[in-house]
C-alpha cells in the first residue's frame, strides 16, 4: 500500500486537521468525536440537515456543509460509520427549535448508529427524523437482503434538502420533501479496480485485468456481478438500463444526469461516459434539464463511475438551481 | 475465577487480547464478503474497553458490562458497535447489581444479549451473522452447571454455529449485497462471537 | 489497461462532447479544431487569456474557461500539446482589439506550437503574445536542459490573469501580471503510481511497492529522483523544503498555499497533506492566507500530490478572491 | 525512382508505412525518456499525410514536401510535429519549384531541414535528440552522387548517429528532465529520424 499518510488509525482525524484549516472560512471542527459543522451553526428557526457515513467517500459528507445543504457531517473511520455520540454532538451543535432531518445510507451500520442518536436526541427533547436513502438498483430490494444501498442519490438529497431548509421550509415539510426525492432517485455503479483502505494495506478485492465490477457499492464490497471490460459505448448503456429501467423513467420524462467518479476514474474518461449517457437518454426521449459531474461520492481510489438518474418537476429543478456554498458544490453563492 | 466484577474485567481483557491477536484474520474474513474493517474495529472498541478498566473497574459485573457496552457503542461503529454494545448494555440488565454472578446469572446474560443483537439487527438463524454464533452458545449454555461449564458450552457451540456460516447465503448486513457469491466464506461477526466467548470460557477456567 | 473509453484515438473529442453537455451554460466548444471557448466569447473590450496543452490534466484547462478565468482553451491529444492551428482557431474566436494573452507551460512541444500560433495571429494584425510558465523547482533549471517544467502554478497564473483582465486591464498590464506571478511561484510533486495513457495501454513507468517519483512532472515523465515511500509527515516536509528554500519564501512572507492531487490520491490524503504544509509553513513564520485544495492540474489518473505557493501581496490577494464562474472554480459569482 | 511530384509522394507513403510499423516501437522508446506519445502522434501525421495524398498529388517535389510540412505541422502536436513540420517547410523552401529533383537539390534540402530543426529546437549535436540523427545525415549526403545514393548515405549515417544517443544525457525535450537518469536510453526522435531516412532511401533505390 501506498498512501500520503501517518499511522493509519489517524487518517481520519489528520485529515479533517487539513480540511479545517482549507475551509475555515465555511466549517467548524470538533474532535472526539469527529464533527464537521457550519461555521455559523446554529441557524436559528432553520431545520437543520445532518449526514455522515464512513469516511473515504468525499467530498461526502463533508465537502457537502455550508449555506444551501448540509449543517453537519459526522465522518466515521473509513468506510465505518460513525457512532451514535458524534451523531449526537452534531445535532447538539446544529439543532434549533425548528429540528433536524438525519440523512442516513442504507447500510446495517448506519442506520443502527444513526437509530441510537435520533433517540437519544428525542430523549432530549429535540425534534429529530431521519430518513434512510437506498438507491443502489444493483442490490435487490427485498426482505431477505439488508435491502438496496445508498449511494450517488445521496449527494442530491443532500442539497435538495438543504435548499428547502435553507428557504424556511418546516421539518414536516423538509422530510416529506426527502422521501419524495428517495422515492425517484436511482443508481448504479461499476468498479474497474479496489480501494485500499489504510488500515488493511491491501486492495479490498481483486479484479483480472480484463474484469470490473458491476453493481458496485461504495465501500470495496465485492459488486453483484464481475463481467469482462467492454467499451464505454456499451458499458454506460448497460449502466443506463439498469437505472432508467428500475424506476421505470420514461420518455418524456424530466431527469437530474449524475455522472460521478468513484475517485481513481479521471475526469476524461467520465466526461466521455456522461456524453454517452446524455445521448442515449435523448434517444429513449428522456430529458436531461440538470447534470452533475465530478468526483461526489467516492470509494477512495477506485477507479469506476456511477450514473444516477433523479426525476424532475419543477420544485426539485427550483430547489436544485438555488444557491448553495460548500466546499465541493458552489454555485450562485 | 469467581464471576466478580474483577472476574469479569479480567475476561474483557483476555477477550482484547485475542481479538487483537486476530484483527488480521477478521479484517481478512470481512475484506472476503463485508468491508474489511470488522477486525479493526472491534479491536479499536476492546482497546478502549482495557483503556477504561484500567482506569478503574466499576464495583459490579452488571457496571463492568455496561462499560463494555457504551465503550463499544462509542468507539466501534458499523455494524457491529451498536450490535455488541447492545449485547452488552442488555447482558448488564439482565444481571442487574448483583457483585458475583452464577451460572444462571450467566445464561440469563447471554439469552439477553442474543435478544438485543435480534431486537436491532432483526437477523434470524440462517441469516449468516453473529446470531448464528449466539444462538447455539445461549441454547447449550443453558446446559452447563456453572459458570466455566456454562461458558465453556456457549464457546464450543459458537464456534460450531460460527463454521456453519461458511456455506450460507447471507440475508443480512454487507455481506448479503453479494447475494451467493457470499456463500464459502466465513462470516466475520460470527467468528469474532465465538472468538469472544472463547476468550469468556478461556478466563473462566 | 482499463479504462472507460471507446477507440483510445477518439477519447479527447468523446470527452469534449460530455464536457459541452455537461457545462453548455459556460462553454461552447468547437471541434477539428478542438476548442474549448466561453459561451459569450469574444468579450469585446476584454483581453483574451487563452491556455492549453496535451488533455489528461483535466479540469486544466477545460474546466477553468468562464468568466474571470479563461476564454478559451486549448486541448491537445492526451499528453500531447495541441497543434497552432487550434491555438489559432481558440484566438480566432475569443480575441478581441484588446488582444490575447496565451499562457504556455514550459514543455518543448507546448512553447514551439504555441510561439508558431502567436506568429500566425501577429501576421493577422493580432495583438497575441505569450508567456511561459516554469514554476517546478525539481527541474534544474540551466541552459543546458528544456527548463523548468509548467505544473501547478498554472492553474493560480490562470486565476490571476483572469481576474485582471476581467477587471479591464489592458494587455500590457496582464501581461506584466503574468510575469511577476511567475516570478513568485514555485512547486513540486510526487508520485506513488503511474498514469496510462490510452494509446500506450500500460503505465509509463513502473514503480516498486515501496517507491515513490520525487520531483514528477505531469505527463508521466519519470520524475527526477526514486525514492522510497516514507510517512506523510516526513514527504510532505521534503516537499515543502524543497519549494520554500527555492525562491526563497522566508519568514514573515504571505503566500497562497495549493495542495494538488494528481488525480489519483483521494481528497482524504490530500487534507491531511494540506495540514502538514499548513503547520510546517506556520512553524516557518510563513503565513498561509490562501488555499486551494483539490485535483486541479492532474496525471489522468496517477496517484501522487503537488504543493505550489504563490508569494501575496495585497493585488495578488484581491485578484484571487475576486468572482470566478468556471466547471471546476467558482466563487462569488 | 526519379525525384519527381509523384517520386516524393511515393517516399512520404513509405515513409508512412515504415512509421506505422514501428508506432509501437517509437512508444516505447518515448515511454522510457519521455512521455510515450512520440509513436502515436508521428503516426497520426503520416496518415493524414497519406490521406491528403490520396486526395491529390501536389505539382512539384517542393508542394509535396510543403503539405506534408503543414499535414505534420496541424496534426502531429508536442514537439516532434513543430520541428519536422520546420525540417519540411524549409525543404520545400529550399528546393524551390523544380519539377524533379537532382542530388544537389536533395542535399539541400536535408541540410535546410537540419538548419529549420536547429533553428526552432535549439539543440546542438550531442543534445540526445534527432539533431543527433539528422547532423550526420546531411554530412554524410553531401558525399553521395545520385539521389539514391545521397539518401542511402545520409540514412545509414543517421542510423549510427541515432545509436550514439544512446549513451548521451539529454539537454533538451521532455527526456532532459531525467538528468543522469536518460542515459541509456536511445532517443526516439533520433530513431525516427533514422527510420524516415530509411524509409526515403529504399524508395529511391
Ligand atoms: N442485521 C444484523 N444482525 C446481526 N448481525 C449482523 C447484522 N448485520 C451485520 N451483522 C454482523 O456484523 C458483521 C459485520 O460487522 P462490521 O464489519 O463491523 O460492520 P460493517 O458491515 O458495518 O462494516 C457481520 O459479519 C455480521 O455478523
Ligand atoms: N529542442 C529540441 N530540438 C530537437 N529535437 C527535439 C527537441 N526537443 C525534443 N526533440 C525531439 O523530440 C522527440 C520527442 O518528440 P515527441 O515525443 O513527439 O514530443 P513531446 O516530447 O512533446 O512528447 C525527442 O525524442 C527529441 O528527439
Ligand atoms: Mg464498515
Ligand atoms: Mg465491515
Ligand atoms: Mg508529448
Ligand atoms: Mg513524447
Amino acid at each position: 500500500m501506498k498512501k500520503v499518510i501517518n499511522d493509519p488509525a489517524d487518517v481520519v482525524t489528520e485529515s479533517l486537521r487539513g480540511f479545517a484549516a482549507a475551509h475555515a472560512d465555511r466549517v467548524r471542527v470538533q474532535y472526539e468525536p469527529d464533527v464537521v459543522v457550519r461555521a455559523d451553526a446554529p441557524v436559528a428557526g432553520k431545520v437543520a440537515i445532518i449526514s455522515g457515513g464512513g469516511s473515504g467517500h468525499e467530498p461526502l459528507h463533508a465537502g457537502f456543509v455550508g449555506p444551501g445543504m448540509l449543517d453537519a457531517a459526522v465522518p466515521g473511520a473509513v468506510f465505518t460509520s460513525p457512532t451514535p455520540d458524534a451523531v449526537q454532538a452534531a445535532v447538539t451543535a446544529t439543532t434549533s427549535d425548528a429540528g433536524a432531518l438525519l440523512i442516513v445510507k442504507n447500510y446495517t451500520g448506519d442506520v443502527l448508529n444513526f437509530e441510537t442518536a435520533a433517540e437519544l436526541a428525542a430523549a432530549e427533547g429535540l425534534d429529530v427524523r431521519s430518513v434512510v436513502i437506498d438507491d443502489d438498483v444493483a442490490v435487490a430490494d427485498s426482505t431477505f437482503t439488508a435491502g438496496r444501498r445508498g449511494v450517488g442519490g445521496t449527494v442530491l438529497l443532500e442539497k435538495l434538502t438543504g435548499a428547502a431548509a435553507a428557504r424556511g421550509d418546516s421539518l414536516d415539510a423538509v422530510e416529506a420533501l426527502a422521501r419524495k426525492v428517495i422515492g425517484q432517485v436511482r443508481s448504479i455503479g461499476v468498479a474497474l479496480t479496489a480501494p485500499t483502505v489504510p488500515h488493511v494495506g491491501e486492495p479490498s478485492f481483486s479484479l483480472a485485468d480484463d474484469e470490473i465490477e458491476f453493481g458496485i457499492g461504495i465501500h470495496g464490497e465485492p459488486g453483484r456481478e464481475r463481467i469482462k471490460i467492454e467499451p464505454a459505448n456499451a458499458l454506460v448503456e448497460r449502466m443506463l438500463n439498469a437505472v432508467v429501467e428500475d424506476l421505470p423513467f420514461a420518455e418524456g420524462d424530466r431527469v437530474l444526469l449524475f455522472t460521478n467518479s468513484m475517485g481513481g476514474t479521471p475526469p476524461v474518461e467520465l466526461y466521455l461516459a456522461h456524453g454517452i449517457a446524455e445521448r442515449l437518454l435523448a434517444d429513449r426521449g428522456i430529458a436531461v434539464e440538470r447534470r452533475l459531474v465530478g468526483p461526489y461520492i467516492t470509494s477512495l481510489e477506485m477507479q469506476g463511475i456511477s450514473l444516477t438518474l433523479l426525476k424532475l418537476d419543477d420544485e426539485l429543478t427550483e430547489l436544485w438551481d438555488a444557491p448553495v456554498d460548500t466546499a465541493a458544490l458552489r454555485w450562485r453563492a | 475465577m469467581s464471576c466478580t466484577a474483577n472476574g469479569v474485567a479480567a475476561a474483557l481483557r483476555a477477550a482484547a487480547k485475542v481479538v487483537a491477536e486476530h484483527r488480521a484474520e477478521l479484517v481478512e474474513l470481512d475484506r472476503a464478503i463485508g468491508d474489511g474493517d470488522h477486525g479493526e474495529n472491534l479491536n479499536r472498541g476492546f482497546a478502549a474497553i482495557v483503556a477504561s478498566l484500567d482506569a478503574a473497574v466499576p464495583d459490579t459485573p452488571g457496571a463492568v458490562l455496561k462499560l463494555a457496552a457504551t465503550t463499544l457503542i462509542s468507539k466501534v461503529g458499523g455494524a457491529a458497535g451498536p450490535l455488541y454494545g447492545t449485547a452488552f448494555l442488555r447482558a448488564s440488565t439482565a444481571v442487574g447489581n448483583a457483585s458475583e454472578l452464577d451460572a444462571a446469572a450467566v445464561v440469563a446474560g447471554l439469552r439477553a444479549a442474543l435478544e438485543g443483537v435480534q431486537a436491532r439487527g432483526k437477523a434470524v438463524e440462517g441469516d449468516k451473522t453473529m446470531v448464528d454464533a449466539l444462538l447455539p452458545a445461549v441454547a447449550a449454555a443453558e446446559k452447563g452447571t456453572d459458570v466455566a461449564s456454562v461458558l465453556q458450552a456457549a464457546a464450543e457451540a459458537a464456534a460450531r454455529g460460527a463454521e456453519s456460516t461458511v456455506d450460507l447465503v447471507a440475508r443480512k448486513g454487507r455481506a448479503s449485497y453479494l447475494g451467493e457469491r457470499s456463500a464459502g466464506h466465513l462470516d466475520p461477526g460470527a467468528r469474532s462471537t465465538s472468538l469472544l466467548l472463547g476468550a469468556f470460557a478461556e478466563a473462566a477456567r
